[in-house]
């Protein structure tokens, strides 16, 4: 009787604190909402800009959530933004197609995708490793494609029209859509999280490790490209500096959103939007609120630093060892 | 140390355990349990696997804490904080699962977490340290060995003899020896027993886990047996009848049969899956063996003869480095891949790290491999058909969970093996490989096993059945293959005449 | 120990050979290709310095790097340490006063400081490095930029604060005395013992009483001192200290020191792996000059690093002895689960 | 561990109250107009006395609230910003950042936020472009023409000297940055007026530029001359990079005369030339350092913005802001250039330092207040912003 007990009560726990980061996520919906009216913002525009902002980490960050689930660390993805971004640019530019744009986007990260995912396989390289010199080796490659025509930049004009929060909106659901299926209806998910679990044992159940892992980094690649075409849409101006912002907070949005960094059976596909989301709106909160205090965006990143430590830590709760973790 | 200051008494009460509980999640490993040894003693602890006699033993040394109940040494409290502070207070183990570290030297594992003696200012004399290491092995008799050694370059019985050294170097009052010979040789064993003939001599005491009920007559002067967590009964030396113990090991009358009732080899006449002459360097040496349907075969013999890497050759997780494995139709069982295809299912020995997800559920764990069976086109998963066929095994070998959302590493070690039945068992596996599939299950579990295997044997399903517990394989296998140094020694025909004695010869 | 059969002048012949291989043959190849295109490494009066100042620079992050990563902790920490603990320590030198060894101590002691806090958070949460130390990033990224409201600090006409930085001797000292209590620290004492037995045997380790949780804060504060010399380097040879890294603009440091631990833990096979970190410091610093001296764009040259971690990465991983590499094998068993690869089970 | 659970669920709830305090408190104040900075750079010197300026003397003295945002570098960085502005109700953009400015004014004209350019401008076709949008204040600044000006002006002065051995650093002609390029440019222009010297074979204006943006760099082997010599060339800012400190460490060995910078020159050498007879001619701001710099003669030259050179285009935006924007006779938005305070010795260098400080601007309320009105002319305008304030 007792057992049953305390597994139910495990079990209520483990429910309760897997739903931290949705309520993590209202909490911060209700104190931007409080906030908002104190300082008399303008709350469509605010609404707005949370979706400009967030969407685009959102995707990239759903679709790097088949890699994360693998127990697998790719550190390229805004490096790959980047690069994606730039040649949809260019494509655009000399076609004036969006649909070939972003074709060109996806086909971009793809291959990016594919060769950290190949080279890693082949070689049997440690994914992060190969990931970090990819990053390099991307953001020479965007380098060039920026620079190739002179100048320090890739303008593309005409495709304002493009950008808005429903067309952002329209693509995020789609792909989410998308991943979610994969994610948790079919083979292909299961056999992901089973190979995140536990890869000898997944091995031992004749999953292939290297087909999931790079079947993985083409879902990835798939965000990263979608990413990238929003990102030369929104931009508009392609510079060397552009999706700087997607590589590690990609990272902190679905720790943020209750991935486990692990991977495995208790990855979440949702973790992404959720956290990609609570990040944004934390951000503009401390932006109402310290927007006035000199050495403010340094102020607002301690927060955002002990808030992101406090979320996970309360996240995690339930999974502390007697040794270190690693 | 506390052994110093005290003359030693014959008879002397050295330890005492009362009302000692000890819970894993939901599995209950220890009940009230309470123990008395005295000076002189050669305490044997005996159970099966999972009966508690490595739970108390290693709460007594330190390695984990009791949930609740009390433990005097020498007739103070004793609560020691970890398995070095156990150590320097008199009371030390030679732990089951290995407790070296391969990466670092000899004389470093033999003086792990005590390196003060060896060092001023915080450095580390590391010529004092392997003359020390050298001379602890040389008193107890390890004489190729040296301290400089790295441990990785050792085979498994000397890092065996490397723990023992560690332990009996601080000469503790007590000393915990735990299922530590079945790894060693003649020669270990030897080295081995002689400590234990002179903790004897010298009025300290012993306490000697094994599941090897002969060894165990042999060795020991008392005998405390354990059963699912508890103190079922204490032998003297004089009472010792291995029937009686054995009753008391398995406890109840067995409701139906236990092992098969007949003593017939039978099998149909197609073979199924046939090793032909592989070669695994270091492991495996030219082995050739065929499994027919209906067939059980048994694979025998010491941890570390071969036969387990052989088991992950069958089903192509290992590849040999000469030989092949092909089955009935002539497909060769190149990787894991082929053998799901052709419906060949493992279960391996290490369970936890090798044949489950232990953070994923019972659902998770079981649906991953019966994907086929309830997949829409073999792709798309639909919540309802994922549960019904889940569901199905959980209820056909009565998975003792409370619910199938309940993660794996919360069930019973016969749980946890039945949710890895029911994941090979659910998608209609026709040869299966069952690497010591009654490890750590208690026995109504393994009770279940065996009829389930005797129901799969008559579906015409074959069954490799590799295990290190000759009771088992004699009472399961049609044919039982023994094997040693990588190589088969010795064949045998299921009959009610097979003796342990006569198979260990093979072994050994 | 794996070739017994070898005598033993062999083998110190074989160890003396292994060792010097790469940055000798690396610097020969790189001699080459600048005296071919007419330039040379060494062009100048400012070219050791600059060499010397770069080799302890990467030197430095690079045990850093691999105190922490040998263990299996990830630290992407690093960069903000060496800035935060060069701006706390400049910005008391610069209104107390004070020289230019003040402000070293200064730093050191603050870069302990950092180093024991970032390795207090990660056992305090008990949540893995990776994660923690992106936190900490950061954390230290935000206070650098507060501390100083906003404001590099620049070191202009303060000659005294950076007499160091601009003499080889000095510099060599500061090389060799790392390397020397790195040494002893990790390879002679107590603690060291301790910290590699929890490295290739953690819950053995643990198991035994050796208490990891002080061992990880000690090695994090260790690789914090590393990294505020590294700052206090950085800044004083430069003039100034860019507090413009927020959003993580202080990553960059941990994976320059990618490169250079392969390297060194390579060469640590034939050798000793902190020697090896100074030899591969050396080879890092050889490709700098060489760059510097045939004027390599700096994408171009991110690509040639990229290709050759990549490469030396793939040679490291299909070589059969790639088992003896720590670091590589615990990079690889980081993201997967654990299986008992820390015992000696079969 | 159950009390560390405890204390950071305390924590957590703390900083929630502690955040919704705080957001209380600070809703008393008066009712202020809101004008969000966008920056490039947040950290650099000049960056500091432009928001010195603005957040310490024209706050006090104005019903004004600056709002700064994060160092901006790309293009989406910067429309992030904006809709942060935006959200918090700034009724005005004021830009340093220059990733994508017609992006920035299409962002708040379809807002119906106004906008204006500081410290530079917007080029031909960008201004013919964006003239007549409604909240398009303008830009006051030193025009490109101006940059490339500078640079040249400063090339000259050298030349005059008699100097003969040059270095150049070229700051951010690695990012391709308009002003630094411009700069750079005017540099080299002025090198090649000797007829014996060209670069890339040229020594048209024009074509100077399109090497520098085309190739990111100035290549010493493009440089032909029997008069001067280039011995070295630098630039970005990679301090904790090896190879850059080489290079760095090469130009100076090379030994020139002068390093003429495109500006920050004196944070990248200053450290690298101390001790040597290398000169530096700067493009920067009025800093302390500077001051050290040219009393103890390593910046020889200086060509400088001062801080409350961006008052002009505040009193612009408040007008706008007020209902009154200030528009050319044939109501396009302001464009109106500002030049540069060059300073060659530190008695001069003092003068301009002690002209414009934060207690006491240039452009101080009463010489605003002059075009802050609800009928300032463009003429008046104009004439404001194109009087030569240099001290004398």
């Amino acid at each position: 009787m007792d057992k049953v007990k305390t597994n139910e009560k495990f079990s209520k726990r483990q429910k309760l604190i897997s739903l931290t980061p949705i309520i993590g996520l209202v909490i911060l919906l209700i104190l931007y909402v409080v906030i908002g009216i104190i300082k008399d913002i303008n709350f469509k525009a605010g609404f707005e800009a949370i979706v400009n902002q967030s969407v685009i980490l959102a995707i990239v960050a759903t679709g790097a959530i088949f890699i994360f689930t693998l127990g697998s660390f790719d550190i390229s993805l805004g490096a790959s933004t980047l690069v994606s971004a730039c040649a949809g640019g260019l494509v655009y530019n000399a076609t004036g197609s969006v649909a070939l744009m972003l074709l060109t986007c996806v086909a971009a990260s793809l291959a990016a995708s594919l060769v950290s995912s190949v080279l890693g396989s082949i070689f049997n390289l440690p994914v992060f490793v190969t990931t970090v010199a990819m990053m390099s080796v991307l953001s020479a490659v965007s380098e060039m494609l920026i620079t190739g025509k002179g100048g320090n930049q890739i303008r593309i004009s005409g495709l304002s029209g493009l950008e808005n929060i429903w067309v952002k909106l329209i693509f995020l659901v789609i792909f989410t859509a998308i991943c979610v299926f994969v994610f948790e209806f079919t083979k292909v998910g299961r056999r992901q999280k089973a190979l995140g679990g536990n890869p000898v044992c997944a091995k031992l159940t004749g999953i292939s490790v290297k087909t999931y892992a790079i079947l993985a980094f083409i879902m990835a690649g798939v965000g990263i490209g979608l990413g990238g075409f929003l990102t030369a849409v929104r931009a508009s101006t392609i510079t060397s500096g552009t999706a700087s912002d997607i590589g590690m907070n990609i990272f902190i949005a679905i720790v943020f959103g209750g991935m486990p960094i692990s991977g495995g059976p208790r990855s979440r596909i949702y973790a992404a939007i959720i956290g990609s989301f609570s990040i944004r709106i934390l951000s503009q909160i401390l932006t109402m609120l310290l927007a006035a205090v000199p050495g403010a965006n340094g102020i607002a990143q301690i927060v955002r630093a002990i808030f992101f430590l406090a979320m996970v830590y309360l996240a995690s709760m339930n999974y502390r060892t007697k040794m270190l973790p690693r | 140390m506390v052994s110093s200051v005290r003359e030693r008494k014959n008879g002397e009460v050295l330890l005492t355990v009362s009302d000692m509980t000890k819970t894993f999640g939901p599995v209950t490993a220890l009940k009230n349990v309470g123990m008395t040894l005295k000076r002189g003693d050669v305490l044997g602890l005996i159970g099966e696997n999972g009966s508690g006699k490595s739970t108390v033993s290693s709460i007594i040394a330190g390695m984990q804490t009791a949930d609740s109940g009390n433990m005097t040494f020498l007739g103070e409290k004793w609560e020691p904080q970890s398995m070095l502070d156990a150590l320097e207070n008199g009371v030390g183990m030679i732990v089951q699962e290995s407790g070296t570290i391969a990466g670092v030297s000899v004389a470093e594992n033999i003086f792990l977490g005590e390196l003060s003696q060896f060092s001023k200012f915080g450095i580390v004399n590391r010529k004092n340290l392997n003359e020390a290491a050298n001379s602890v092995l040389r008193n107890i008799g390890v004489e190729n060995v040296t301290g400089e050694m790295p441990m990785a370059a050792l085979d498994f019985q000397a890092r065996k003899l490397i723990e023992i050294a560690k332990v009996v170097m601080k000469e503790p009052e007590i000393l915990i020896v735990d299922e530590t010979t079945t790894a060693l040789s003649q020669h270990g064993r030897e080295v081995l027993y002689k400590i234990i003939d002179r903790y004897r001599a010298e009025n300290r005491a012993v306490i000697f886990i094994s599941h090897d009920l002969d060894e165990i007559l042999e060795v020991c002067d008392t005998l405390t047996v354990l059963r699912d967590g508890n103190m079922i009964r204490t032998f003297e030396k004089s009472e010792f009848d291995a029937d009686d113990i054995r009753t008391s090991m398995i406890g109840r009358e067995m409701q139906g049969d236990y092992y098969r009732s007949d003593f017939v080899p039978t099998r149909e006449d197609e073979i199924a899956l046939k090793v032909d002459n592989v070669v695994v360097s270091g492991h495996v040496n030219g082995v050739s063996v065929e499994v027919h349907r209906g067939e059980i075969l048994g694979i025998g013999g010491l941890s570390h003869c071969g036969m387990h890497t052989l088991g992950k050759v069958m089903f192509g997780a290992v590849a040999p480095d000469s030989g092949k494995v092909v089955l009935s139709d002539g497909t060769e069982v190149k990787n894991e891949f082929v053998a799901m295809k052709k419906m060949l299912g493992y279960v391996s020995k290490d369970r936890d790290n090798e044949s489950l997800i232990l953070s994923a559920s019972v659902k998770d764990n079981i649906a991953v491999a019966g994907m086929e069976k309830y997949a829409v086109n073999n792709f798309i998963i639909l919540d309802g058909r994922e549960k019904k066929y889940v569901d199905g095994q959980i209820d056909s070998l009565s998975i003792k969970c409370s619910s199938r959302n309940q993660a794996v590493q919360t069930l019973s070690g016969g749980n946890k093996q039945k949710v890895v039945f029911g994941k090979w068992v659910g998608r209609g596996s026709e040869i299966l490989i069952l690497d010591c599939p009654t490890r750590g299950v208690d026995i109504g579990v393994k009770q279940a096993m065996y009829q389930l295997m005797v129901k799969l044997k008559g579906e015409g399903k074959s069954i490799v059945m590799i295990s290190e517990e000759l009771p088992e394989l004699i009472g399961m296998s049609d044919r039982l293959v023994i094997m040693k140094d990588g190589k088969v020694t010795k064949e045998f025909q299921r009959s009610k005449d097979l003796s342990d004695a006569e198979i260990i010869k093979y072994m050994i | 120990m794996n070739t017994p059969t070898l005598s033993k002048t062999k083998k110190t012949a074989r160890g003396i050979f292994g060792t010097l291989i790469i940055p000798v043959a690396v610097g020969l190849i790189l001699w080459i290709v600048c005296a071919a295109n007419g330039v040379s490494m060494f062009s100048n009066a400012q070219s050791l310095t600059i060499f010397v100042r770069g080799v302890a620079t990467v030197m430095l992050t690079t045990i850093a790097l691999a105190i922490n990563l040998n263990s299996g902790r990830f630290d992407f920490s690093l960069g903000s340490v060496a800035t935060l603990s060069a701006v706390i320590s400049a910005q008391i030198t610069l209104n107390a006063g004070g020289n230019a060894l003040t402000m070293l101590i200064l730093s050191i002691v603050f870069g302990i400081l950092l180093g024991a806090v970032s390795g207090g958070i990660y056992v305090l949460l008990r949540l893995p490095p990776i994660i923690t130390s992106l936190g900490v990033a950061l954390l230290y990224e935000g206070l650098a930029f507060t501390i100083t409201k906003g404001s590099n600090v620049s070191f202009y006409g303060k000659t005294d604060v950076s007499g160091i930085t601009t003499n080889v001797l000095y510099m060599l000292i500061i090389i060799a005395a790392v390397l020397l209590i790195t040494i002893v620290l990790f390879d002679r004492s107590r603690f060291g013992y301790r910290y590699k037995a929890l490295m290739a045997g953690q819950k053995v380790s643990v198991n035994t009483g050796i208490k990891e949780v002080s061992n990880a804060v000690v090695c994090y504060a260790f690789s914090g001192a590393l990294m505020s010399i590294v700052g206090y380097l950085t800044a004083t040879s430069v003039g100034i200290i860019s507090v413009d890294i927020l959003n993580f603009g202080s990553i960059g440091v941990m994976f320059s020191a990618f490169l250079p631990m392969f390297i060194g833990g390579f060469i640590g096979r034939y050798s000793n792996d902190k020697l090896g970190y100074l030899l591969a410091a050396i080879t890092m610093t050889f490709f700098s000059m060489t760059y510097s001296a045939l004027s390599v764009k700096s994408s171009t040259q991110s690509i040639i690093n990229a290709v050759l971690l990549v490469v030396f990465l793939i040679y490291l991983s299909n070589e059969k002895t790639v088992k003896d590499i720590a670091a590589l094998k615990h990079i690889r068993n980081l993201f997967k689960k654990k299986t008992d690869g820390e015992t000696n089970n079969d | 561990m159950k009390t560390l659970k405890k204390i950071v669920s305390v924590a957590v709830a703390l900083a929630l109250i502690a955040t919704a305090v705080l957001a209380l408190a600070s809703c008393g104040e008066a009712k202020k107009v809101k004008i969000g900075v966008i920056v490039a750079d947040a950290t650099g010197s000049e960056a500091l006395s432009f928001r010195n300026y603005y957040k310490e003397y024209i706050e006090q003295n104005y019903a004004v609230e600056f709002l700064y945002s994060d160092a901006l570098t790309d293009a989406e960085a910067e429309k992030a910003a904006i809709e942060n502005f935006i959200t918090s109700g700034c009724k005005a953009i004021i830009s340093l950042a220059s990733a994508d400015r017609p992006a920035q004014i299409e962002q708040c004209e379809k807002a119906g936020v106004y906008y204006a350019v500081a410290s530079g401008v917007l080029n031909d076709d960008e201004y013919a472009k964006y003239k007549d949008y409604k909240y398009y204040v303008g830009a006051i600044g030193p025009s490109l023409d101006v940059e490339y000006q500078t640079g040249y002006e400063m090339a000259k002065a050298q030349i005059a000297q008699g100097k003969t051995k040059f270095a150049i650093y070229g700051a951010g002609v690695g990012y391709r940055i308009d002003m630094h390029v411009q700069r750079t440019a005017g540099m080299l222009a002025a090198l090649c007026e000797d007829e014996s010297t060209t670069y890339g074979g040229v020594s048209i204006p024009g074509a100077i530029i399109g090497s520098l943006y085309t190739d990111g760099e100035v290549s010493l082997s493009k440089f032909q001359s029997s008069k001067y010599e280039l011995v070295g060339y630098h630039a970005l800012w990679n301090f904790g990079d090896a190879t850059w400190q080489a290079n760095l460490a090469s130009v100076v060995a090379a030994e020139p005369e002068v390093i003429l910078c495109a500006g920050t020159g004196l944070s990248v050498f200053g450290q690298a030339v101390s001790g040597t007879n290398v000169k530096i001619c700067d493009i920067d701001s009025f800093t302390s350092d500077y001051a050290t710099a040219m009393q103890n003669g390593t910046v020889t030259y200086l060509a400088g913005k001062y801080a409350s050179s961006i008052g002009p285009i505040f009193a612009a935006v408040l007008d706008a802001v007020n209902g009154h924007a200030v528009k050319t006779e044939a109501g396009e938005a302001l464009a109106l250039g500002q030049s540069y305070w060059v300073a060659t010795s530190y008695a001069q260098f003092e003068k301009f330092q002690s002209a414009d400080s934060v207690a006491n601007p240039i452009f101080n309320k009463t010489l605003l207040d002059t075009v802050v009105g609800d009928s300032i002319s463009y003429g008046t305008f104009k004439t404001f912003v194109e009087t030569d304030r240099t001290p004398a």
